[in-house]
C-alpha cells in the first residue's frame, strides 16, 4: 500500500517536470505553430539561473590563513562570501542557504527576457516556415545554448542544494496513521508545479488576455479579423512559456544537480508527452505528463521488471505507440493540428 | 433506376441531425444539381457519397454496388470523381505532372510501383495527359508550377484531372465559389461542353443559381437535412416552397 | 544516357562520380607537412564516413524529401544493418557480400514492420512514433538484448568478432579483416607526390562505388512515376485519395526503400570497421541524418550528400583543433595578438565544435532555407550575373 | 613575428611540422615500406602520440582532466617543466629528451563517450596524424572498442579510465594495456573494509546501471561481500538514460536492507546518490544499524557533483592526490602548480600511462609495438604515484594498491572531499589471469600486432 503510494508520489514528481515543459511546448505550438526544440534548453537555463545565483551569492574575497596549508603545501586561502561580510555571517549564510527559492526572482525576468529575445529575434521569422526548418533552427539554438553553458559551467553536474529547512523527509502518512516518508523538497516541487499549472490555466481562463489567446489558438484568422493584434499577445505567451520552463528548471535543480545537457535529456520525453497528450491541447499535455510520470515509476518497480524484463527502459515509448495507434490525435488532441 | 441511388440516408453529429431520410436518384448522363441554403446538409451528403463520412442509416448505391464502408480511393476507383470547393491539386508539381497522375491511376489502379522507369518515357501516359491538357485549353501551361496559376486555371486543371480518369460520375462541390464572373462563365462553358461531349453524369452542389440553371437538367432542393423537392429546373424555379426555403433567403 | 532523360541529371551523376572517385585528391588539397594539413580530409576513415553517411542521407531523402514524412528513427535501421553484418562476419566469414546483403534485408524487414505501424499516422505523430520505435531499439540493443543469457548485441562494448566465433567459411589465406573475396577493406595505397600524400583505400572505393550505384538509383526513383507519386503525396494527400490512389503503400514503399538504404549504410559501416555499437541507433543519430538532409537541401538529389560531408567534416576535423594547433597557426603574430586570436577562436573548435555546428545549423536555416544546394545555386547565379554584366549584352540563355 | 626558435611556439611549430612530415598515413597499408616496418613508424625527429578523450558529452570535464595530465606528461618527456615523476620513476630510462631522442608531439580526438565516435577519432589520429600510441578515454565501452581497433591497426593502446573487468578480461588484447584498476579489484579491496566498518552481517540492496560495466561491478561486489557474510536483498537494474532515481530508491526504504550499493558512474551516480540522500536513507536505522551507502567506484568529479551528499559514503579509487608517497607528491606538485588544482585519478592514470609507454619504448630501444609490448609485460616499477606496481604479462593489467576512500565529513577545501580510509595492498586484490570473471581459460591476448 505505502509502496504504491510512494510510487504514485514519485510519478507525480517526475510528471511535474514533464508537465511543465510540455505545457510550455504546447503553448508555443498552439499559439505560434512553432515546434520548439530549444524548449529543453530553456528548462536547463532555468536550472542554471539557480546555479548562477548561488554562485553569485557565494562570491568571495580571499584572505590568507598562514596556519593552514592547501594541497600544495602553500598557505591556505580562505574564502569568505561577500554576502556574509555585508550582512554578518548568520544572515549571510541563510541568504546563501535560500539561494534556490531566491533564484525564482532572478529566473522570472531572465527567462522572460530570453523568451522575448528568442521570439522576436529568431522564432518570429519561422512562423510560416516548414516544421522541419523550425526543428532545425531551434535544435541549433539548443546546441548553442547548452554549449555556452558548458563553456562557463563545465560538463560536470553542479550540486545546488535546497534550503536546510526544506531538506530531509516529511512523513506524509503521519496524519493517517501509517508511514509514508517523502523528501520535503519533492513535495515542494510538486506543489509548486501544481501552482504554476493552475496559474497558467487561470490566466488563460479568466483574463481577457487569456481569452484572446485561447481564441487565437482555436482560430487565428478570425481573431485577427477582429482587429486584435494577436501576434503581440503570442509573443508574450512565448515569454510566459519560457518562464514556465525556466521555473521548472529552477525548482528542479535541488532534485538532481543541473548539468548542461539536462535539457536534451528532457526534450525527447517532453515531446512524447506533448504528442501523447495531443498536440495543441494544454490539459492533454498536463495529463499526459503526470500519466507518463506515474507509469514510468510503476514500470521501474521490481515487480514490473521481473514480469517483463527491460520494461523500465521502454515503457514510455510503448505507451506512446499504443496511445497514438488507438487515439489518432493523442489523448485530447484537436483535429487537424500537425497532421500535414 | 439511376446510376447513383441514395436511400433513406441519415447522419447525426452529436445533437444535430445533419441529414435525415435523404432519397436521391441521379440518372445516367444527366446533370443533377443539389441546392439548398447554408447548413442544409449539402456538403455532408457529398461527403457521404465519397466515403469521407459514413451515414448512420440508409444506403448509397453506385451502379448497383454499395459505396458504404469503402474509403475514398476505392470509391474513386469505382468511377466517382470529385471536384472540391477550393481546387485540390498537387501544388508542388507541374501542370503536366498533375495531369499524369490520374492517367496512371486510371491505367494502373490504386497502387503500382514504377520506381525505376523514367516517367517521361511512358509515352502512353504522357500523350494522354497532353491530350487532356489540350482539351482543357491549357497546353501552353504544361510546364508551369501548378501552385502559381490563377484560381480559374486551377479549377480547370482539377476538372481536367477528374476527367482524365474517365469517371462515370463527376461530383462538383460549388465549383465556382469565390470566382470572378468571367471565370465563372468560363467554368460553366467548360462544364456544358463536358456534359455535351462526354458520356458522363454530373452531380453538382451549388449556391449560385445562375450556374445551376445554366447547367442542370434535374434539381434536388435540400433543406434542413432533408430533400424538399426534386424536379426539373423550370418547375423548381416556379415552386413557391423552394422560393420560401431558399431563393427568398438569398434574395 | 543510362536511362537518364534529363541532361542535368546525367551531369549531376558525372559530378558525383568525379568527386567520389577523385576524393583522395580533392580532399587533400594541402601538402601534408603544411600547417593547413589540419584541414585535409583525404584519409580512409573520413572518406569512408563521407560516402557511407552520404548513402544514409540519400536514402533518408527518398522518404523525407519526396513524401515529407519526417522520421526520427532512421538510425535504428542503420544499427540493425550493422548488427546483421557483424553477425554474418561472426557466423560465416569476413566476406562483406553476405554481410551487406543481410544488412539490407534485415533493415528492410524492420522498416516494413515499423513503417507499417508508424505510417498509420502522419505529421508530428508519425515523427514521434518513429522516434519511439528507435529509442526502444536503442534501449533494447544497449542493455536488454545484451544480457549474458541472450547476447545479441554485446551492449555497451559493441558487437565484434571474437577469435572463438564459428566463421564457418573462413579459410587460411583470407585476411582477418572484412574483405571482398580476399581483397581487404583495409588495404591502402599511398601515393606521394612532392609534398602531398594521397591515400587510395579499397574500402573507400567499394563504398564509393556503392554510393554511385544507389545515387543513380535515387535519381531514377526521383524521376520515376513512383517518385512523382511520392511528391504528389507530399503536395496533397486529399487529391491523392480522390484520384483513386492509396497513399499508404506508396509511403510504405518509400519508407522501406529508405530503410534499406540505411541498412546498406550500416552494413558498409560494419564492413569498414567490424564493430557495431548501440549508440549509432540513438535518437541523436537519427537527428543527425535529418540535419544532414536539411542542411544539404531537402528534396534535392545532391543535397544530402553535401550535408553528410559537411557534418562529418566538422565532427572529425574541427574537433581535433586543440590549443597547440591554434598557437601554431597564429605563431607568426606578435605574442599578445596571438594569444588574443587563440582566445577568440578556441571556444569554437576542439571541444567547442558542437557550438560551431549549432551556429552553422542556425545560419543555414535562416539564410539558406534550401540548404547548401540553394547556397550553391545563389552563388552560381551571382557569378553568372557578374559575368553577364561584364560582357553583356550576351544572348539570353534558354531556360533549363 | 618572433624569429627565435626557442620560444614555446617556435618549438611547437617546428616540431609539429617535422612530425607531420614523417607521419605519413601508411597505416593499414598492404604495401608496406619494408619488411621490418610497423604502423606509423616515426622516421623523422618527432614522434606523435594520440590522446583520445571525451571532449563533448557528460564526461567532457573528465576528458579535459585527462588531457591536462597528458599534456603535462608530454612536457616532462620533452624535458620541459619540473620533470614531475621522471625524477621519482624507478626506471631511469627516460632522460627528458623525448622518446628515443625524438621529440614528442601529440594530437587530440573527441571520443564523445561513444564507442563509434571514439573509434572514428582514434582512426583519424592513426591514419591522418600518424599517431603511434592511443591513450585516454573514460568508459569501458570506449576502451574495449578502441583497444580492438589499436590491435587491428598495430599501435599500442594505453587505456585511460576503464573499470570493467572485460577490458583486461574477455576483451583483453596484446596491444592494449590498462593501468586503471577494475571492478574485481574494487570489490576485493572494499569487502574487508566494509566488513570492518559496517559489520559482517549486513543486508545489501544493489542499484546497478543496466549495461556491461554495471553488471560486472555488481557481480564482483555481490561475490566478495557475500563471501564475507553479507546478504544481497535485491539487485535492481536502472536504465542508463535515467535521470531521476526516486522510483528505484523508494523501494529500498522498506526492503529490510541496511546498505545501498550504487553500481553507477558519472551522472547516474551523482543523481542516484543525491536522490538516496534526499529520501533520508542515511538518517535511517534499519535492523538496529545505521543505514549506509557504498559507491564502489569513486571519482573526484563525481564527488564534486554529489557535493555534501557523499559525506561518509565509502568507495574505492585507483589513486587519490592525498596519497603520500614520493611519486604522488612529485606528480601533485607539478600538476597543481601548472593547473591550480590537484589531479584526479583519471588524470593520474593517463599521466602514468604516457610515461610508461615512453619508458617502454626507451627500454625496448624501438617504437615497434611488439617491442613495447615485450618491455611492458611483467614490468615492475614504482614512483608514478601508486607505489610499487606490476604490469602483468598474462593480461596486461596493472596490479597495485587499491584505495578505499570515504566522503570527508569536514572538508577544509574544495579538493579534499574524499579521505583515504585504507590502502589495500596489491596482493589482496590480485586474481589469477584465468579467473572466471575475466573470461576464464578462453580469454587470450592474441599475438601482438605491429601492423603495416
Amino acid at each position: 500500500m505505502d509502496a504504491i503510494l510512494l510510487q504514485i508520489l514519485n510519478g507525480l514528481d517526475k510528471g511535474s517536470a514533464y508537465a511543465l515543459i510540455a505545457l510550455g511546448l504546447t503553448l508555443i505550438f498552439g499559439t505560434l505553430g512553432v515546434v520548439n526544440f530549444a524548449h529543453g534548453a530553456l528548462f536547463m537555463l532555468g536550472a542554471f539561473c539557480a546555479v548562477t545565483l548561488s554562485k553569485l551569492l557565494q562570491l568571495s574575497f580571499v584572505t590568507i590563513d598562514a596556519t593552514k596549508k592547501d594541497f600544495l603545501g602553500n598557505p591556505l586561502k580562505v574564502e569568505t562570501p561577500y554576502v556574509e561580510a555585508w550582512f554578518g555571517p548568520e544572515i549571510g549564510a541563510s541568504i546563501i542557504d535560500w539561494a534556490v527559492p531566491l533564484s525564482i526572482l532572478l529566473a522570472i525576468p531572465v527567462m522572460i527576457a530570453v523568451g522575448l529575445i528568442m521570439e522576436r529575434g529568431l522564432i518570429k521569422h519561422f512562423y510560416k516556415r516548414e516544421h522541419a526548418d523550425q526543428i532545425l533552427v531551434t535544435f541549433g539554438l539548443a546546441i548553442v545554448l547548452q554549449e555556452v553553458i558548458k563553456y562557463y559551467f563545465g560538463a560536470n553536474p553542479i550540486q545546488t542544494p535546497p534550503p536546510d529547512a526544506l531538506t530531509g523527509v516529511a512523513n506524509l502518512g503521519a496524519w493517517f496513521g501509517f508511514d509514508l516518508p517523502y523528501p520535503i523538497w519533492r513535495i515542494v516541487y510538486f506543489s509548486f508545479a501544481a501552482l504554476v499549472i493552475f496559474g497558467v490555466f487561470a490566466f488563460l481562463q479568466f483574463t481577457t488576455f487569456g481569452m484572446v489567446v485561447r481564441a487565437g489558438m482555436a482560430d487565428r484568422e478570425t481573431v485577427g479579423l477582429l482587429g486584435i493584434n494577436i501576434d503581440r499577445r503570442f509573443t508574450i505567451m512565448f515569454a510566459i512559456a519560457a518562464a514556465v520552463a525556466g521555473l521548472a528548471g529552477v525548482m528542479y535543480a535541488p532534485i538532481n544537480p543541473p548539468n548542461y545537457h539536462m535539457g536534451m535529456d528532457f526534450l525527447v520525453l517532453s515531446f512524447v508527452v506533448v504528442v501523447v497528450g495531443g498536440m495543441g491541447s494544454l490539459p492533454g499535455a498536463v495529463a499526459a505528463g503526470f500519466l507518463l510520470g506515474i507509469l514510468e515509476s510503476f514500470a521501474s518497480t521490481t515487480w514490473a521488471t521481473t514480469t517483463i524484463p527491460g520494461i523500465n527502459q521502454i515503457i514510455i515509448y510503448v505507451v506512446a505507440i499504443i496511445v497514438l495507434l488507438t487515439r489518432p490525435r493523442g489523448l485530447m488532441g484537436r483535429k487537424g493540428v500537425m497532421e500535414d | 433506376m439511376g446510376i447513383l441511388e441514395v436511400k433513406d440516408v441519415g447522419k447525426r453529429f452529436g445533437g444535430l441531425q445533419a441529414l435525415s431520410d435523404v432519397n436521391l436518384s441521379v440518372k445516367e448522363n444527366s446533370v443533377h444539381a443539389i441546392i439548398g441554403p447554408n447548413g442544409a446538409g449539402k456538403s455532408t451528403l457529398l461527403n457521404c457519397l465519397v466515403g469521407k463520412l459514413i451515414p448512420d442509416t440508409g444506403s448509397v448505391m453506385f451502379d448497383g454496388q454499395s459505396v458504404l464502408g469503402r474509403v475514398p480511393h476505392e470509391i474513386n476507383q469505382m468511377g466517382i470523381s470529385r471536384v472540391f470547393q477550393t481546387p485540390e491539386i498537387f501544388g508542388d508539381l507541374t501542370v503536366l505532372e498533375n495531369m499524369m497522375i490520374p492517367c496512371f491511376a486510371k491505367r494502373d489502379g490504386h497502387f503500382r510501383m514504377h520506381a525505376v522507369r523514367n516517367m517521361m518515357a511512358d509515352r502512353e501516359i504522357v500523350e494522354k495527359a497532353e491530350a487532356m491538357l489540350v482539351d482543357m485549353n491549357m497546353a501552353d501551361k504544361k510546364g508551369m508550377h501548378s501552385a502559381s496559376m490563377s484560381r480559374g486555371d486551377k479549377r480547370r486543371l482539377e476538372i481536367g484531372m477528374c476527367l482524365a480518369q474517365e469517371p462515370r460520375l463527376l461530383l462538383l462541390d460549388e465549383p465556382t465559389a469565390g470566382m470572378a464572373r468571367a471565370d465563372t462563365n468560363n467554368t460553366i462553358d467548360l462544364l456544358k461542353q463536358i456534359s455535351d461531349e462526354r458520356e458522363i453524369t454530373i452531380a453538382i452542389i451549388e449556391h449560385d443559381m445562375h450556374v445551376v440553371f445554366s447547367l442542370a437538367n434535374r434539381i434536388t432542393v435540400l433543406a434542413q437535412g432533408t430533400p424538399l423537392v426534386e424536379d426539373n429546373p423550370e418547375n423548381i424555379r416556379g415552386n413557391p416552397k423552394v422560393r420560401e426555403a431558399y431563393l427568398g433567403e438569398t434574395a | 544516357m543510362l536511362g537518364l532523360n534529363n541532361k542535368k541529371d546525367f551531369t549531376l551523376l558525372l559530378v558525383v562520380a568525379a568527386l567520389t572517385l577523385l576524393a583522395p585528391f580533392v580532399l587533400n588539397p594541402f601538402p601534408s607537412d603544411s600547417a593547413m594539413a589540419q584541414f585535409n580530409a583525404g584519409y580512409p576513415d573520413l572518406m569512408q564516413r563521407f560516402v557511407i553517411f552520404g548513402i544514409f542521407a540519400v536514402g533518408f531523402n527518398i522518404l523525407f524529401g519526396l513524401t515529407g514524412y519526417l522520421s526520427f528513427g532512421h538510425a535504428a535501421f542503420l544499427g540493425v544493418g550493422s548488427y546483421a553484418s557483424v553477425w554474418m562476419f561472426k557466423l560465416l566469414s569476413y566476406n562483406i557480400v553476405p554481410a551487406i546483403l543481410l544488412a539490407v534485408v534485415m533493415a528492410s524487414i524492420f522498416a516494413l514492420l515499423i513503417g507499417y505501424v508508424s505510417l498509420r499516422r502522419s505529421g508530428i505523430y508519425f515523427s514521434i512514433l518513429t522516434l519511439a520505435f528507435a529509442q526502444m531499439s536503442f534501449a533494447l540493443a544497449y542493455s536488454v538484448l545484451s544480457n549474458p543469457k541472450f547476447n545479441l548485441t554485446n551492449g555497451e562494448t559493441g558487437l565484434q568478432v571474437y577469435a572463438n566465433d564459428p566463421q564457418v567459411f573462413h579459410r587460411a589465406g583470407l585476411p582477418d579483416v572484412p574483405h571482398l573475396f580476399g581483397l581487404s577493406m583495409r588495404s591502402t595505397y599511398t601515393m606521394d607526390v612532392g609534398a602531398w600524400s594521397f591515400s587510395f583505400n579499397v574500402g573507400y572505393y567499394i563504398s564509393a562505388i556503392v554510393l554511385l550505384l544507389v545515387f543513380y538509383l535515387a535519381i531514377r526513383i526521383f524521376r520515376s512515376p513512383f517518385g512523382m507519386m511520392l511528391r504528389a503525396i507530399k503536395s496533397n494527400q486529399t487529391r491523392m485519395s480522390y484520384t483513386g490512389l492509396n497513399p499508404r503503400p506508396y509511403t510504405l514503399a518509400a519508407f522501406v526503400i529508405s530503410g534499406a538504404y540505411a541498412g546498406l549504410a550500416g552494413g558498409l559501416m560494419a564492413a569498414m570497421d567490424p564493430l557495431a555499437g548501440a549508440e549509432r541507433m540513438q535518437w541523436t543519430a537519427s537527428g543527425e541524418v535529418v540535419l544532414m538532409t536539411i542542411l544539404g537541401g531537402t528534396g534535392t538529389l545532391i543535397g544530402p550528400i553535401l550535408g553528410a560531408g559537411f557534418i562529418k567534416y566538422f565532427e572529425n576535423i574541427f574537433s581535433k583543433i586543440n590549443d597547440t594547433v591554434l598557437h601554431q597557426w597564429f605563431a607568426f603574430m606578435p605574442d599578445g595578438m596571438e594569444d588574443f586570436m587563440v582566445f577568440v577562436i578556441k571556444p569554437f573548435v576542439g571541444k567547442g565544435w558542437n557550438l560551431t555546428l549549432g551556429i552553422m545549423f542556425m545560419l543555414v536555416v535562416i539564410f539558406l532555407p534550401g540548404g547548401l544546394v540553394e547556397g550553391g545555386q545563389r552563388l552560381g547565379k551571382w557569378i553568372k550575373n557578374r559575368g553577364k554584366s561584364k560582357d553583356s549584352p550576351a544572348k539570353t540563355e534558354p531556360a533549363e | 613575428m618572433s624569429k627565435s626558435n626557442f620560444t614555446r611556439r617556435g618549438v611547437l611549430k617546428t616540431g609539429a611540422v617535422a612530425g607531420a612530415g614523417v607521419a605519413l598515413p601508411t597505416i593499414f597499408t598492404a604495401q608496406s615500406a619494408s619488411a621490418s616496418g610497423y604502423t606509423n613508424e616515426p622516421t623523422g625527429s618527432n614522434v606523435t602520440l594520440g590522446f583520445n578523450v571525451p571532449q563533448t558529452g557528460p564526461y567532457a570535464d573528465e576528458g579535459n582532466d585527462e588531457l591536462l595530465a597528458q599534456q603535462l606528461a608530454v612536457e616532462h618527456l620533452n624535458g620541459m617543466g619540473d620533470g614531475g615523476c621522471l625524477n621519482t620513476f624507478t626506471s631511469k630510462a627516460l632522460k627528458g629528451n623525448g622518446i628515443l631522442g625524438k621529440k614528442v608531439d601529440f594530437v587530440t580526438g573527441d571520443t564523445q563517450t561513444k564507442s563509434d565516435a571514439a573509434r572514428a577519432s582514434a582512426k583519424t589520429m592513426i591514419e591522418k596524424d600518424g599517431a603511434i600510441m592511443i591513450n585516454g578515454g573514460s568508459s569501458s565501452g570506449v576502451a574495449v572498442a578502441v583497444q580492438g581497433l589499436c590491435q587491428e591497426a598495430g599501435v599500442i593502446f594505453m587505456a585511460g579510465l576503464t573499470h570493467s573487468n572485460d577490458t583486461t578480461g574477455k576483451d583483453r588484447k596484446a596491444n592494449g594495456f590498462r593501468h586503471f584498476f577494475n571492478a574485481y579489484m574494487s570489490a576485493a579491496a572494499l569487502a574487508p573494509v566494509l566488513a570492518k566498518e559496517l559489520g559482517a552481517d549486513r543486508r545489501a540492496y544493489h542499484l546497478t546501471a543496466d549495461y556491461t560495466w554495471g553488471w560486472t561491478q555488481e557481480e564482483s561486489i555481490v561475490a566478495s561481500t557475500e563471501a564475507m557474510g553479507w546478504e544481497t536483498v535485491n539487485a535492481v537494474k536502472t536504465p542508463l538514460a535515467s535521470t531521476d532515481f526516486s522510483s528505484y530508491i523508494a523501494p529500498v526504504l522498506n526492503s529490510g536492507a541496511d546498505v545501498l550499493v550504487l553500481n553507477h558512474y558519472g551522472g547516474n551516480m551523482v543523481n542516484s546518490l543525491t536522490n538516496a540522500v534526499q529520501f533520508g536513507l542515511l538518517d535511517k536505522l534499519v535492523n538496529g544499524k545505521d543505514f549506509k551507502i557504498v559507491v564502489p567506484l569513486y571519482s573526484e568529479l563525481m564527488a564534486a557533483g554529489a557535493g555534501e551528499n557523499i559525506k561518509g559514503v565509502l568507495g574505492s579509487m585507483n589513486y587519490n592526490w592525498q596519497l603520500d608517497n614520493e611519486g604522488s607528491r612529485a606528480f601533485v606538485k607539478s600538476f597543481g602548480e601548472k593547473y591550480g588544482k590537484p589531479p584526479s585519478n583519471s588524470a593520474q592514470t593517463c599521466y602514468a600511462q604516457v610515461l610508461l609507454y615512453a619508458d617502454a619504448c626507451e627500454r625496448a630501444g624501438t617504437f615497434n609495438p611488439c617491442g613495447v609490448v615485450e618491455a611492458l609485460e611483467g614490468f615492475e616499477f614504482d614512483g608514478l604515484g601508486n607505489g610499487s606496481t606490476l604490469y602483468r604479462a598474462e593480461d596486461h593489467q596493472c596490479f597495485k594498491d587499491v584505495l578505499v576512500v570515504r566522503g570527508a565529513q569536514n572538508p577544509t577545501n574544495q579538493y579534499d572531499t574524499l579521505e583515504i580510509v585504507e590502502v589495500t595492498p596489491a596482493a589482496q586484490v590480485t586474481y589469477p589471469p584465468n579467473h572466471p570473471m575475466f573470461g576464464g581459460d578462453e580469454a587470450s591476448l592474441g599475438e601482438c600486432n605491429k601492423g603495416a
